[in-house]
């Protein structure tokens, strides 16, 4: 197989939030340097920073400040994350909205006065969410999109990267193996520094919500190629994942958290509001309590006809829901159903990924060349993530990545190069399935969605997590035996379909490894046989490796390198909430 | 050829106004040489005036008269639409324009034939 | 609605529409019975997506004729007769199937100086914007593109003239012209003043039709031939 | 194909056409009854400065106006390509220009000069 080889000096990995402003920094910082941006999809139009809803989490003043913000984001993490990336997430982010409001030419909501409008998000003490109406990051994705495109930057459109190709002494990258989407051809671009910004996606459980095109490719490439991946068992559940069968892609896409906010309910199938038999708050409580709520109902067969819940709005008023959410009640009323005057079945639904490669907060790993930013990298967020969290981390340290990538090629003098039997081991593994015999892939994907989903989901035992185990095994080895037609690569979805599945199921192993390894229950980790947190002053990590053909799970001591537990940065005179004040 | 994304009022008025115009395009260099037949000959201008007795004629005519108001109205709304502020009753404008067109051909046509 | 639906994909291997028959759902999207195609019938089949929800503009293709996001388009809303016809976009260069080369419609944007040119630094305080200001809502009104290039299909003075910018563009233009952030009016008046600019709408009102976020691009251009006019006769900005 | 200073001739001779084609139209009607008769029309028109001014500008707006119509069509509808395009609208505008001048002679100027 023929591989074409490309040159650049900096090597871009995706275009979401992390990917495209790692690109604008990168040029301003090295303006000479050769910038190349590979998407797996088209640039700016794939990708989750686009479907971001709710907003932006930052400390504007006003009574807020960056401590409040980092203390929310510890808290909420349960004293897991990285406090040095949080705080540094915190801080940035100010800069970053100031940047996407000034230079990149975002525009958020405002109050009448002017000045930004910022929200309420749930876990936090201060209505900091910024937000563009509930489209907040198709504004913040189209706006970088145009700055990026505008620039002499080289695209790759349609480049799937599927190896991380080190030099032969493996200590630092070499470059990167695509497969060019639109011929079906292997393109291989060398570069010194590569930004891997592929932004996981919990895409393998039955009900999930991240784009089609996220397929924990990165974090797959990133265990082959011998990087530490943290936090792998922390899988987000957002509760309202729209409900309309196993047929429809618009299953598990987000019914948005406002909705409860306002004053949603949640019935079960015989119209009881079940959510305060489980938490004080009711349909209030924060996303992973409502979501366990949920998942029991399930358990107990009190279920709607596609095996969810229901969410109902009709009691504050149609007229009212279809004025105060018009986007939520259009995208319902165009696949079928009335939020407004009826109810809509409901589910939880895989969000979020915390977990990702082991970076330091200038988005280094340990090989040398290869940088991790966004949802790729782990540590930033812990065992949880706040809502509005998510496109403040990408977008910071995306611009981070470009920056500090620009500075460090400047000594990074020759482009290094590849193992070339790595290479040919990639190129042979993304080649296996055209030898077989042609078959239907999609059935192999929902087996591995209802295991993941059954055993790996929102409440874990060590039984279950050991029959995920088992299943997962038996599906890594049929889809070995799984072929597809090679008759012609160019476009070729299904091929595709397949190596999507492949990074899934590596992925998928990892996060059931981990799960089982952590025995207590911590933010988005519920262990029906642990339900305890565990002492927050001896807290550890996980952290999983690559082991012969296993993975190796291990456990760090989370370092409090800013604020121990039991502690608080903010001054004894400052209230616990803010909620509502400002 | 009216395909499906096409089936809409904005763009039947869109070629209502475009055939118009070429039509009337077409119909121009004819129009004038008739009229200049009154210099090189004025009998057969005469002529050519007997003909539109002819309910052919007549009714030809009443497609160029209808076209040019059709036309004329099309382009007022047009450039309505392009200069003043933006509304959103340009579809009525459309319509107006059309029908506005058509009661002047059919006066003009009605008192042609009135004879 | 019976069992199964006929439904006619294009097929770019053999330039012809090639049938199938899709089991009928109750909640089926277009995405959806496209979809259905490929991983059960014909796994050749190429068409792209990613969000599945109508916010990241890159499903669209021609349904029945008539250019619509498919992961958003119920399939009770276009079925003629038991039967849809599924083809790509029109006005983009195809890449196989019903996947389209939308980098013509993406230069074309840039083209029309559809990006914003700040007068400030991310050292700068963020400007006070009266929300309720005409400059202000003539911006906000224009903006919630998703760059899906419906309207783009939609309109024959696109497919006349491969040089018209297109609805999309000058919409951003537009919004832009009214974004009083932005330091570059002069520059995009003049992008948006030239052989494939503006004056090349013939009002068609295609695209407003079809705009499946409800935007006028058709109201967008008549804003940007006012200014440009106003611009002509050296009248000043509003 | 359209620049600004096509768009704008194109629409300013519309404008100064619209009231000509009103005073023309209702003309016509009033002409036509009856029947039409060469002596009639050009007993009205024959040696009067202002019917001359009248269609003269009429004319030359028109000529403008549909010499760049026509290349727009021409161009959208039938790829014509652009080389050919500014020939030809010149060559539509002196056509029409020349025969409208003509007409306009024949029918208010001629009588009285020669
Ligand atoms: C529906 C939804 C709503 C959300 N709402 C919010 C919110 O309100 N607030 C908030 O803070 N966060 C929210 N999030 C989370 C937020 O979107 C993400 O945290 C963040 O945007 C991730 O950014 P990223 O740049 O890392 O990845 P993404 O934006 O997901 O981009 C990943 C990019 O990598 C590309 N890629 C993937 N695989 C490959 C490959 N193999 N080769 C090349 N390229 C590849 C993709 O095509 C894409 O361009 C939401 C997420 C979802 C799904
Ligand atoms: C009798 C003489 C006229 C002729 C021969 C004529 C011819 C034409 C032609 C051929 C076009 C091009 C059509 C197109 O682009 O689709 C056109 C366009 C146009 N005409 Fe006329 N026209 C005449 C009178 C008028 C009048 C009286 C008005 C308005 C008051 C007018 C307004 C317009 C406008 C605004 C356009 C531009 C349409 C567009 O850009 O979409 N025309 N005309
Ligand atoms: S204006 Fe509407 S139809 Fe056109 S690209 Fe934007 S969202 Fe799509
Ligand atoms: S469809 Fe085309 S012609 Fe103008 S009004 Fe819309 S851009
Ligand atoms: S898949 Fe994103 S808009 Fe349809």
């Amino acid at each position: 197989m023929k591989i074409e080889r490309h040159d650049t000096d900096i090597l871009i990995l995706g275009s979401g939030g992390a990917g495209l402003f790692a690109a604008l920094h990168a040029q301003q910082t090295a303006p000479n340097a050769k910038i190349t941006l590979a998407v797996k999809g088209l640039i700016g139009k794939s990708g989750c920073t686009r479907m971001v809803q709710g907003g932006y989490n930052v400390s504007l003043g006003r009574g807020d400040t960056v401590e409040r913000h980092f203390m929310d984001t510890i808290n909420g993490g349960k004293w897991l994350p990285n406090q040095d990336m949080a705080w540094k997430l915190c801080k940035l982010a100010v800069e970053r909205i100031h940047e996407l409001e000034n230079e990149v030419g975002c525009f958020f909501d405002r109050n009448s006065d002017g000045s930004l409008h910022q929200k309420a998000f749930a876990g936090q003490t201060f209505d900091r969410t910024v937000h563009k109406g509930d489209l907040t990051g198709i504004e913040i994705i189209n706006r970088l999109m145009e700055q990026v495109l505008a620039r002499p930057i080289d695209k790759l459109q349609e480049h799937r990267a599927i190896g991380l190709i080190p030099t032969k002494d493996g200590a630092s990258l070499s470059g990167v193996l695509f497969i060019d989407m639109r011929t079906g051809g292997f393109r291989f671009v060398r570069a010194k520094a590569v930004l891997m910004a592929t932004g996981g996606g919990p895409t393998m459980y039955k009900y999930h919500t991240p784009s089609g095109d996220k397929t924990m490719d990165g974090l797959a490439m990133a265990l082959r190629a011998g990087l530490q991946l943290r936090d792998m068992e922390m899988v987000q559940f957002h509760p309202t994942g729209l409900l309309a069968g196993d047929h429809t892609r618009m299953t598990g896409t987000v019914l948005e958290e406002g909705l409860r906010g306002a004053g949603g309910e949640l019935h079960n199938s015989h119209g009881h509001r079940f959510m305060f038999d489980y938490d004080d708050k009711g349909d209030r409580a924060t996303r992973d309590v409502v979501s366990r709520g949920i998942y029991a109902e399930m358990r107990k067969n009190n279920v709607s006809p596609n095996g969810g819940v229901y969410i109902s709005m009709s009691h504050l008023g149609p007229d009212n829901v279809r004025t105060k959410f018009p986007g939520m009640v259009k995208r319902c009323a165009d696949s079928g159903f009335d939020l407004a005057a009826g109810k809509v079945e409901v589910v939880p639904t895989a969000h979020y990924f915390m977990g990702g490669v082991v970076v330091d907060e200038n988005t280094r790993t340990a090989m040398e060349g290869l940088y991790v930013a966004g949802e790729d990298a782990g540590g930033a967020h812990g065992s949880n993530r706040l809502g509005g969290n998510g496109v403040a981390n990408s977008t910071v340290y995306g611009g981070v990545a470009g920056e500090v990538m620009g500075q460090d090629i400047q000594t990074m003098n020759a482009l290094r190069d590849p193992d070339e039997t790595v290479l040919d081991a990639e190129v042979a593994r993304a080649l296996h399935p055209l030898s077989n015999r042609p078959t239907l892939i999609q059935p192999l994907r929902t087996q591995l969605q209802d295991a993941m989903w059954d055993d790996v989901g929102v409440m874990r035992t060590a039984t279950g997590l050991k029959r995920g185990a088992k299943a997962l095994d038996a599906l890594d080895e049929e889809l070995m035996t799984l072929g597809v037609d090679d008759g012609n690569l160019a476009f070729n979805l299904t091929w595709h379909d397949w190596l999507n599945l492949r990074s899934l199921t590596d992925i998928s192993k990892t996060i059931t490894a981990a799960a089982l390894a952590r025995e207590d229950s911590r933010g988005a980790h519920f262990r029906e046989d642990f339900p305890e947190a565990g002492a927050m002053e001896t807290s550890t990590y996980t952290v999983a490796e690559q082991d012969g053909k296993g993975v190796k799970i291990t456990q760090q001591k989370v370092e409090f390198t800013i604020v121990k537990p039991g502690e608080t940065l903010l001054g004894d005179d400052e209230p616990e909430t803010l909620v509502g004040t400002a | 050829m009216i395909r499906p994304h096409r089936n809409h009022p904005l763009w039947l008025a869109f070629m209502l106004h475009r055939v118009s115009g070429v039509a009337l395009a077409l119909f121009l260099p004819i129009h004038f040489y008739v009229l200049a037949l009154a210099l090189t000959d004025p009998a057969a201008l005469n002529d050519f005036f007997a003909l539109t007795e002819n309910i052919w004629v007549k009714i030809t005519e009443f497609g160029l008269v209808f076209l040019l108001a059709a036309h004329m109205l099309g382009g007022l709304r047009l450039m309505a639409m392009e200069w003043l502020p933006w509304s959103d009753r340009q579809k009525t404008f459309a319509a107006t324009a059309v029908a506005g067109a058509f009661a002047i051909s059919c006066s003009f046509f009605l008192s042609a034939v009135s004879l | 609605m019976s069992q199964e639906l006929s439904v006619s994909v294009w097929r770019s291997e053999t330039n012809a529409f090639q049938e199938f028959a899709v089991p009928a759902q109750d909640n089926q999207t277009i995405l959806d019975v496209v979809s259905w195609i490929q991983a059960n019938s014909d796994p050749t089949l190429s068409y792209r997506f990613a969000c599945r929800v109508g916010m990241c503009g890159s499903c669209a293709m021609m349904v029945n004729g008539e250019p619509r996001w498919t992961c958003r388009t119920h399939v009770k809303k276009v079925l003629k007769s038991n039967s849809l016809q599924i083809a790509p976009l029109r006005n983009l260069p195809v890449v196989k199937d019903l996947a389209t080369d939308m980098e013509p419609f993406f230069d074309k944007w840039v083209e029309a100086k559809g990006v914003f040119q700040g007068t400030k630094t991310r050292h700068d305080a963020i400007e006070p914007i009266l929300p309720d200001t005409a400059e202000r809502v003539a911006a906000s009104t224009a903006i919630e593109c998703i760059n899906c290039a419906v309207c783009y299909a939609a309109c024959d003075s696109v497919s006349g003239n491969a040089d018209y910018l297109g609805p999309a563009a000058l919409n951003r233009a537009w919004s832009l012209v009214n974004d009083v952030r932005d330091g570059a009016y002069e520059e995009r008046i003049e992008a948006v003043s030239g052989t494939g600019g503006c004056h090349n709408c013939h009002s068609q009102g295609g695209c407003a039709k079809y705009c499946p976020n409800d935007l006028n691009p058709s109201a967008s251009i008549a804003g940007l031939k006012r200014k440009t006019t106003r611009n002509w006769f050296g009248w000043g900005r509003s | 194909m359209l620049t600004t200073r096509l768009y704008m001739l194109q629409r300013l001779t519309a404008l100064i056409m619209a009231p000509l084609v009103l005073g023309h139209l209702a003309v016509m009607i009033y002409a036509v009854q009856g029947g039409l008769d060469a002596a009639e029309i050009l007993g009205r028109t024959q040696g009067s400065v202002l019917w001359m001014l009248f269609y003269g500008a009429f004319v030359a707006a028109v000529a403008t106006h549909a010499a760049i119509g026509v290349r727009v069509v021409a161009f959208e509808t039938f790829g014509l390509s652009k080389s050919v395009l500014t020939p030809l609208t010149w060559l539509i505008f002196i056509l029409l220009l020349s025969l409208g001048l003509r007409a306009v002679y024949a029918v208010t100027l001629s009588g009285v000069l020669g």
